[in-house]
């Protein structure tokens, strides 16, 4: 430790107060808020769990999709949800390549949050079909119909591999990463069932060198390949828009500009959950501190401005194309019908995030969870505007037309949230919040070598 | 190179190299007929035996279904068409006689339907017959069935294996089928 | 087509029809569907087809209910999947029908009749069971197409309302009450055969062009010293009255568009709704096909009608201007120019004196104007001008016939565009018949009144007292197929076969009969009008022996047509082989010929005093070619159809200019109290590009209130608004006010958008820019790929519409509704955008708003080579055949709705619910067996009316030959009365379309940059006014082949 | 790997003087023994002379092997076994490939590795018998297994008090 930093952790902590305190929510009985909280998510999700199944039972006509607008609220929340769900993988991963010792005390969370955002994502395009129940036939699994493939051209089989990937190897990365840490609440366990659930769980796991050693290199693997995968998981997603011949979705910028936009979702989710998870069990202040927030305020603000760089470009190639359908969607985009969504979108993700400039803003919590509040509203929006402007009109006026959004368009939306927070409150209940066998290494980090103990 | 390297690199392609030919086997060869109606053989209200038309007396096939020559259903017969013979030949058979019965009062006998394709499926018996197809090809022995039974499994992997044969020169677009 | 034998065959036929059973109530497939062996009977009264027509929201719980009910069937269909399908019966014929088939079709030659229109047509049947209605092709005036309501008068046939059986309702003393009973048709007879014997009876019909029925009614007045009162709710009496006037004989003359090189039309919509729309249609365009020497259409519209639509030149005017604008243009000619006998005549140049400045005074550009009389001079006897229609029946309807026909026998017309000997006579009738028939019921001059599906209680304005007449008749007996508004008044209720039901005959014109078969046994106890009437002579041994003898019509209508027809155009023929060839050509005789120019009565025209100067709102009531006067008002087909012009579906409105609108801050769908004297009515108002500024216009037929659930209580009954004036009715020109209400009412619009926002989508041009650049008006791509593209070895099949002879008619929408079992979704979905026409026709307003024009273009699956949607769709649910088709795989698609998403042309349709399950029964049998119906959550879109290809390779495969050029026609080519849709084989290098693709400079394909390439070829639509613009666009850069395909 | 065997352990509370056992404990000329900690400890690789770990290899021949499948599957598919005009596109349209191809490999990659850890490291493992409860906590421990070569209790318990250890147990690991 050459050069003088503050420390990671706060406190001076032992080894066995970092066990002790991380494992102290799983172990001690949950608090009064914790329990509101969940009861209140848990009914959102039966809720949402009543729209979708109407929803499938009755006919997607439910929704406010029609034509000339065929994708609507479905494919705009996947696309908001998939972008939460980058944040973890590449906190976790980049990061870790990038030896960002920080890292280590939000890693298990946002990967957490990655797992369930993608979970919730990936219901959407299942059920966003005519007839879900025949979804299964987008996996090239051998039939009895000559066999009949799938159509590896289109972009939405692309996004059956992309997600259905990304969702098994970043709960692969989360799980690996849990391992240790189950290991350790199991000795600590006191009765005899959490003894053998964690015990399960750790899959007999005994820290000896040769294992740690094999570890560490697949921790190392996993990250490296996490990284290339998060990236082509959105980049895939836009294709979804860019390889379509629709003008305002025919566009080269949307992979980078949709990874950007992921990333600043994705973070601000993480502020937005850390801020109430901060709040809610005291002892992990000590964990993720303020200058750890501080830190994901800076890339939001970054990203935010990469988006909103992505924003302006999109419309000088428009005008430089000189295709006047082109043109016209982001003149309409702006000034058409939908652009108040659009004026939206802007403010939320471009002026708004500016405030952290000031030192002051970035290390205020209030603030911060604001921002990162107003971070989600926009992106949802940009993702909309996307979606739903682009489509509505097209090529031949004649068959311009509204978004006709009903009120299960905005179950959708709300109840997907409920799926996504009981997933979460359970997981803080749990699992171990905070890895305990990452930060364990870097206690002294900021501390004078002996100083520590 | 490292002992456990080798052994895991080559168990990984054994097995992969396993699963793809299991797979490509499966699919593309070997098709197991569970939700299709293969063999199925209903009683019909009149044990009407193709055996004994076809096989001993070698009535011709579209001496009944008179019709299937000339459009894509292959028609069953008329009552009328059967009482040409029948006002002579085994008049004194119980089901002749129930036939007789339907036949004078004007009604009809209610066949039980053997083959039955899923909706939007269009098959064309003309089209296959102008084509020298035989009728055995697909309805099989039917000159020896006493009872009739659908002889082949008729999924659309089975229409498309013969339709792709070459030597078939038959089309193998979607809406000659569905539409 | 084989004659349909007698009745006792017929029902054979349909008592042992092969039927399917299904163990569940859930059907798919139509083979098993149109099976259905209760299809006779009535159907159940759970009314699944009304969330079709739901206003707003107030009806939504309802609908959803209705689906949560479906729900339950697809979820069942869902895992149908697995299990073994239900066990399904086939019951064989007893004896089978020679002409029947099972899968092929038959067609029996008809014939389509309603007011002033009749259509030879051919009845299209599947086992039986009459699924379409096509177009004649050999017929007299070589009328290829049809009109819309022909072809949706098949869904009246399955109608659920139709009667089931003779009623009888039981009034007290006053007629207030309404109690409606089953009887007996003998206890019926019996009743009616006493009441008759009283005398003093009437009957009254509509016009009536059967000469068998004629001769029934005459035969039965003569019997009963009955009188028989004609009328029609959308008649053309102003022009009879004008023909008496002007040349002494009542009579509508034949106007042959096709002779004439300068149409002058003022508010006759003769494309539309005037006299025989689909016949002028068919002439109209002969003339313009050759486009060097088009001929030129010019109007002068009050209401945005399809004439103004398609006029090269239009001018708005208000019906009070009708007079002025003909006046003008004989002032023009006759003393502006003095060519003309009459330039001497000093009463006539009196006549005209007040007519000097009419340009000027109706704000036209004088100018223009004036060319228009140069051109109608410069093609004397090669031109025609007519008047009419409802629009046209103000104050002085008689005064505008009058001198329209002055102007015609000015230009020496007469006799050669305007023939009067082949004009069609049965087409007779007038307001002032009824009105004075209502005056002889309320004086009790009337024992018996018998109604003959017309319906003067729901077409006559209150203030006629309709109503208090009728009930002041002893007995009224009522002939139609539903206790409508006039109905209600009946005291019996006859109940009348559908005209596919029963034999008849026609005079489509003089001296062209045709005779109508049945192509179906009377589905329900009824009986045709003419057996009543016979019936009861025959009861009342009363009238002529030919009356009374025969049992049924069939042989009264053989006998008559051996005595009197066959004479007139059979002679010496064997009657056996007249009758058959008849029934095969679906014709006999021809329009009779050399007719020469009548003398015009010129006092007739001296008296004409020109009006004051009209100011202010003035009414214009018009008919849609949809709707008509709304007898097929129960038909969903026509509400779901887009108005041709203003493409908006279920509701009638009151048009304004946008001016208009403006001045008194209104936006489309505000509702208006409208005031014309004491009447006042409250409807949205849709603000129309290029109506008069002074014009308020509303569409009759809607508004009724004992039609049916489909119809009922659509829109407001503008009929009402007329009022009757010294002997006439007054549709149009009657003073209006109106006050802004704060209500908002939306208005269901197929079209987002109507202008081309600078897009060559339509690519027009005028004469003056064709005649120097064939192709003017269309940009052309220069496009090129990186590889070669797939081969097409086989048919490669392609479809040329040409936008020059496409009048918007919507017929070709309605013919593949009824080919593809296209579903009806109603006002609600369309709302949501959810309308599922696999063809449509998109209408865009050129120049300036004030005074727009319009062009339109029917936009169907364009069946790309480079298909996007294809491309997109991970299922292979859309693929390419290699005939060039877009395959729409139904049993494969999950729905995505990618595809759609990606079709720059916006045409694939989703089935957002399960919309099949709407079609209540019986309505299912007017389905295509041959077309799947798609069940919830698939994409579907047009085929190319892939079946048809199918069925015509199985003919030519029957008769041993190979598929030759016009073997396949599209059903949307069948219907066209423009004959602008040409489908065919592009690799077939002399097929019709190939050489379209190859030598056509006007053809293009839509969105061409785009590289799609598409299989459907429009032609660039050439308008014949003076004007010369650079044509939009001029060439683009680089130079495309024509018709270039892989 | 299921069999235990037994063995002497030393238990430590920190890190640095388990660095400091590992290395003598290795000096001593100890192969077999197993140094645990509740986190991977910097150093203790080369304290206890463990070789780097194989598992790359692994992932990267699974990454080619998913690579392959890849294109096999991609290629037979759609240009083989059915080709179907889609959108006249080529049947083999390999650009289009590219993102299944990208993601087997990936796929293939991650689980072989993860597979290939669970191998290496012989779990899953049920129950596995604890030296102490804290090793997963705080503690840590040295333990060398009675089949090392020149294996003697006395001493080596000797030589972990002297290194500092503040418990040995004679147990089974």
């Amino acid at each position: 430790m050459m050069m003088k930093r503050s420390p990671l952790v706060l406190g001076n902590k032992t080894l066995k107060d970092v066990s002790d305190d991380i494992c102290a929510p799983v172990e001690r009985f949950p608090s009064k808020g914790w329990v509101g909280l969940f009861l209140g998510a848990k009914t959102l999700l039966l809720f949402y769990i009543a729209i979708l199944a109407s929803v499938v039972g009755i006919g997607i006509g439910l929704l406010g999709v029609n034509s000339p607008v065929f994708w609507g609220t479905m494919i705009v929340t996947f696309v908001f949800w998939i972008g939460i769900g980058h944040a973890g993988t590449l906190i976790s991963a980049v990061l870790f390549l990038f030896r960002q010792k920080w890292r280590t005390s939000v890693a298990r969370t946002a990967e957490a949050m990655t797992v369930f955002a993608v979970m919730t994502a990936g219901l959407f395009p299942l059920l966003h079909t005519g007839r879900p129940w025949l979804d299964y036939w987008l996996f090239p699994y051998p039939n009895q119909r000559g066999p009949l493939w799938v159509n590896f051209r289109s972009p939405l089989l692309w996004d059956v591999f992309a997600v259905s990937t990304y969702a098994t190897v970043s709960m692969v990365f989360w799980y690996i990463g849990l391992v240790p840490d189950f290991a350790t609440i199991k000795d600590r366990a006191k009765n005899k069932l959490r003894r053998t659930l964690y015990g399960a769980l750790s899959l007999g796991w005994r820290g000896t060198a040769r294992n740690w050693s094999h570890y560490e290199m697949v921790y190392l693997i996993l990250a490296g390949l996490s990284t290339p995968l998060v990236l082509s998981v959105h980049t895939i997603v836009s294709f979804d828009f860019a390889v379509s011949n629709l003008p305002g979705w025919h566009t080269t910028i949307f992979p980078p500009y949709f990874v950007a936009g992921a990333i600043f979702s994705g973070f601000a989710m993480v502020v937005t959950l850390m801020t109430l998870v901060r709040i809610g069990f005291k002892e992990f202040q000590n964990y993720v501190t303020l200058d750890h927030m501080e830190v994901m305020n800076k890339i939001i603000m970054t990203t935010g401005m990469l988006v909103g760089y992505a924003y302006a470009s999109e419309f000088f190639i428009a005008w430089y194309s000189g295709n006047q359908y082109e043109r016209f969607v982001f003149v309409n985009r702006a000034f058409g019908p939908y652009g108040w969504s659009y004026w939206m979108m802007v403010t939320c993700n471009v002026l708004i995030p500016q405030l952290f400039w000031f030192k002051k803003m970035r290390r205020s919590i209030p603030v911060m969870f604001v921002v990162s509040i107003f971070v989600n509203i926009g992106m949802w929006f940009e993702r909309f505007v996307i979606t739903v402007t682009s489509l509505h009109r097209d090529f031949l006026p004649s068959s311009w037309g509204m978004y006709a959004w009903s009120w299960f368009d905005t179950g959708v939306l709300v109840g997907s949230f409920g799926m996504f927070l009981t997933l979460f409150l359970l997981y803080l209940r749990l699992f171990p919040a905070v890895s305990i066998a990452e930060v364990k290494p870097v206690l002294h980090v900021g501390y004078d070598e002996k100083g520590g103990h | 190179m490292h002992r456990g390297f080798r052994r895991t690199a080559a168990g990984a392609i054994a097995f992969l190299g396993a699963l793809m030919v299991s797979t490509l086997l499966m699919g593309c060869k070997f098709q197991p007929g569970f939700g299709y109606n293969k063999g199925y053989a209903p009683e019909q209200p009149i044990p009407f035996d193709h055996s004994l038309h076809v096989g001993t007396h070698k009535i011709q096939c579209q001496y009944c279904h008179n019709q299937v020559e000339r459009t894509k259903h292959a028609n069953i017969p008329a009552l009328s068409t059967c009482m040409n013979c029948h006002l002579q030949v085994a008049t004194d058979k119980p089901s002749i006689q129930k036939l007789r019965e339907a036949y004078d009062n004007g009604g009809s006998i209610e066949w039980v339907r053997v083959h039955m394709l899923p909706d939007f499926v269009h098959f064309n018996h003309n089209a296959h017959i102008a084509k020298g197809v035989n009728c055995q090809t697909c309805h099989g022995p039917i000159e020896t069935m006493k009872k009739v039974e659908q002889f082949s499994d008729l999924s659309m992997g089975w229409c498309v294996n013969c339709h792709r044969q070459p030597e078939n020169k038959a089309p193998l677009n979607c809406s000659t089928c569905h539409y | 087509m084989s004659e349909m034998h007698h009745d006792h065959e017929l029902e054979m036929k349909k008592a042992l029809r092969p039927k399917i059973e299904r163990d569940n109530k859930y059907w798919l497939s139509l083979e098993q569907w149109n099976n259905d062996p209760e299809f006779a009977k009535a159907a159940e009264t759970e009314f699944l087809s009304s969330p079709l027509r739901e206003k707003d929201g107030e009806e939504g719980g309802w609908a959803r209910r209705e689906f949560l009910k479906l729900m339950g069937a697809s979820i069942a269909m869902a895992s149908a999947g697995c299990i073994r399908r239900p066990v399904q019966k086939i019951v064989p014929y007893n004896k089978q029908p020679e002409e029947v088939t099972l899968g092929l079709a038959n067609y029996y030659s008809s014939a389509y009749m309603e007011g002033s229109e009749g259509l030879a047509v051919l009845i299209k049947t599947r086992e039986g069971r009459p699924i379409k209605i096509e177009a004649n092709p050999g017929h007299p005036f070589s009328i290829s197409g049809l009109n819309i309501r022909s072809q949706a008068s098949l869904l009246n046939l399955y109608d659920p309302e139709r009667l089931k059986g003779p009623q009888r309702n039981l009034f007290n003393e006053k007629k207030t009450n309404s109690q409606v009973i089953d009887v007996k048709w003998e206890d019926l007879d019996k009743k009616v055969v006493e009441q008759l014997k009283k005398g003093d009876v009437v009957i009254l019909t509509g016009a009536i062009s059967s000469p068998a029925t004629r001769a029934v009614i005459g035969d039965f007045a003569q019997g009963f010293k009955a009188k028989h009162v004609v009328w029609d709710a959308i008649s053309n009496e102003d022009v009879l009255a004008g023909q008496k006037a002007s040349y002494g004989d009542e009579v509508i003359p034949a106007y042959r568009f096709d002779k004439a090189k300068m149409i002058v039309s003022i508010d006759a919509d003769f494309l539309g709704t005037w006299i025989s729309p689909t016949a002028f249609t068919n002439q109209f365009v002969e003339g313009r096909k050759d486009i060097k020497n088009m001929n030129r259409l010019v109007s002068f519209d009050s209401n945005y009608s399809l004439t103004g639509a398609n006029a090269d030149i239009r001018f708005k005017i208000k019906p009070s201007q009708q007079l002025d604008v003909v006046m003008g243009l004989l002032h023009e000619i006759i003393v502006k120019k003095g060519a003309s006998g009459y330039a001497g005549n000093g009463s006539v140049k009196a006549a005209l004196a007040p007519f000097a400045d009419v340009a000027a005074k109706l704000g036209f550009d004088a100018e223009i104007f004036a060319k228009v009389a140069a051109d109608l001079l410069a093609n004397r006897g090669q031109s025609v001008v007519v008047a009419g229609g409802l629009q046209a029946m103000t104050e002085k309807s008689k005064e505008l016939q009058v001198a329209v026909n002055f102007l015609n026998s000015v230009l020496d017309n007469e006799g050669k565009t305007v023939d009067a000997k082949g004009g069609n006579s049965a087409v007779k009738g007038s307001y002032a018949d009824l009105i004075s028939l209502v005056q002889d019921m309320k004086n009790g001059k009337v024992k018996t009144l018998i109604v003959h599906r017309v319906n003067p209680g729901f077409v006559l304005p209150e203030e006629l007292g309709f109503a208090d007449a009728a009930k002041k008749v002893e007995m009224v007996l009522y002939t139609g197929d539903r206790i409508d508004e006039t109905g209600v008044f009946a005291d019996y209720i006859v109940p009348d076969n559908h005209a596919l039901e029963s034999w008849n005959d026609a005079e489509l014109a003089n001296g062209v009969y045709t005779i109508c078969q049945p192509a179906i046994r009377p589905m329900y106890d009824t009986r045709s009008f003419q057996l009543s009437l016979m019936t009861w002579a025959y009861l009342a041994n009363q009238g002529p022996a030919r009356l009374r003898e025969y049992e049924t019509f069939y042989d009264y209508l053989r006998v008559f047509w051996k005595s009197d027809i066959m004479p007139k155009v059979g002679k010496g023929k064997d009657f056996e082989d007249f009758w058959l060839e008849t029934l095969q050509k679906g014709y006999a005789g021809d329009i009779s010929k050399g007719s020469s120019a009548r003398s015009f009565k010129v006092e007739a025209f001296t008296a004409i005093k020109p009006a004051a100067a009209a100011s202010g709102y003035e009414l214009v009531l018009y008919p849609t070619s949809q709707m008509g006067d709304g007898s097929l008002n129960n038909v969903a087909w026509l509400h779901e159809l887009p108005d041709p012009i203003t493409k908006i579906v279920w509701d009638n409105y009151v048009m304004v200019s946008l001016a208009t609108a403006e001045k008194h801050q209104l936006k489309e769908g505000n509702v208006i109290e409208l005031t014309v004297g004491e009447k006042k009515i409250e409807l949205p108002i849709h603000i129309q590009p290029g109506l008069h500024d002074d014009v308020l216009a509303i569409a009759v037929g809607y508004g009724r209130t004992r039609v049916g659930k489909v119809g009922n209580g659509i829109g407001q009954n503008a009929f009402a608004l007329a009022s009757f004036k010294d002997g006439k009715m007054i549709f149009a020109g009657q003073k209006a006010e109106f006050k802004k209400l704060h209500k908002k009412y939306e208005l269901a619009c197929t079209q987002g958008h109507h202008v081309m926002e600078g897009r060559n989508i339509v690519a027009e041009a005028t004469l003056k820019d064709y005649n120097k650049k064939k192709d003017a008006g269309i940009h052309r791509h220069h496009t090129w790929s990186i590889w070669s593209g797939h081969e097409y070895s086989g048919h490669k099949w392609g479809m040329a519409v040409d936008l020059h002879t496409c009048t918007g008619c919507s017929s070709c929408v309605i013919a593949c509704q009824s080919e593809n079992n296209v579903p009806v979704v109603g006002k609600r979905y369309v709302l949501e955008g959810r309308e599922m026409h696999w063809l449509r026709i998109d209408r865009y307003y050129t120049g300036n708003p004030a005074d727009a024009e319009a062009v339109f273009q029917p936009i169907l699956c364009q069946h790309c080579d480079n298909a996007p949607c294809e491309t997109v769709c991970p299922v292979l649910a859309t693929v390419h055949s290699d005939e060039g088709l877009n395959d729409m795989v139904y049993n494969r698609c999950v729905g995505t709705r990618y595809c759609a998403n990606n079709c720059p042309y916006k045409v694939r349709r989703f089935n957002w619910f399960n919309y099949a399950k709407l079609i209540e029964k019986p309505l299912h049998m007017a389905l295509n067996p041959s077309v799947g119906v798609r069940t919830r959550g698939v994409m579907e879109k047009c085929t190319f009316c892939v079946q048809r290809i199918h069925d015509a390779k199985t003919l030519a495969r029957n008769e041993k030959r190979q598929l030759k050029d016009g073997d396949v026609k599209t059903a949307c080519q069948t219907a066209c009365p423009a004959g602008g849709i040409v489908f065919g084989d592009l690799n077939d290098p002399n097929s019709a379309v190939a050489k379209i693709f190859k030598t056509e400079e006007r053809g293009y394909a839509l969105l061409e940059e785009w590289h799609a390439k598409p299989s459907v070829r429009y032609l660039s639509k050439i308008r014949n006014n003076d004007k010369e613009t650079t044509g939009g666009h001029d060439n683009g850069h680089g130079t495309a082949k024509q018709g270039e395909h892989s | 790997m299921a069999k235990y065997t037994k063995g002497i352990a030393g238990i430590w509370d920190d890190e640095h003087m388990i660095l400091k056992a590992a290395r003598k404990t290795r000096e001593a000329g100890f192969t077999k023994f197993e140094a645990i900690s509740s986190y991977p400890i910097h150093g203790m690789e080369e304290a206890c002379g463990i070789k780097r770990s194989w598992i790359p290899y692994v992932t990267f021949v699974a990454g080619v092997v998913g690579l392959t499948c890849g294109l096999l599957l991609t290629w037979w598919t759609s240009a083989v076994n059915w080709a179907i005009n889609v959108g006249g596109k080529p049947f083999f349209s390999l650009p289009a490939f590219i993102p299944i191809m990208f993601e087997l490999t990936i796929l293939f990659a991650a689980l072989a590795s993860v597979g290939a850890l669970f191998y290496a490291c012989g779990i899953p493992r049920i129950d596995p018998p604890v030296i102490d409860p804290d090793l997963s906590s705080h503690k840590f421990a040295i333990f060398v297994p009675q089949n090392d070569v020149g294996y003697d209790e006395a001493k080596i318990e000797k030589m972990f008090k002297e290194l500092g250890a503040t418990d040995v147990k004679k147990t089974e690991y």
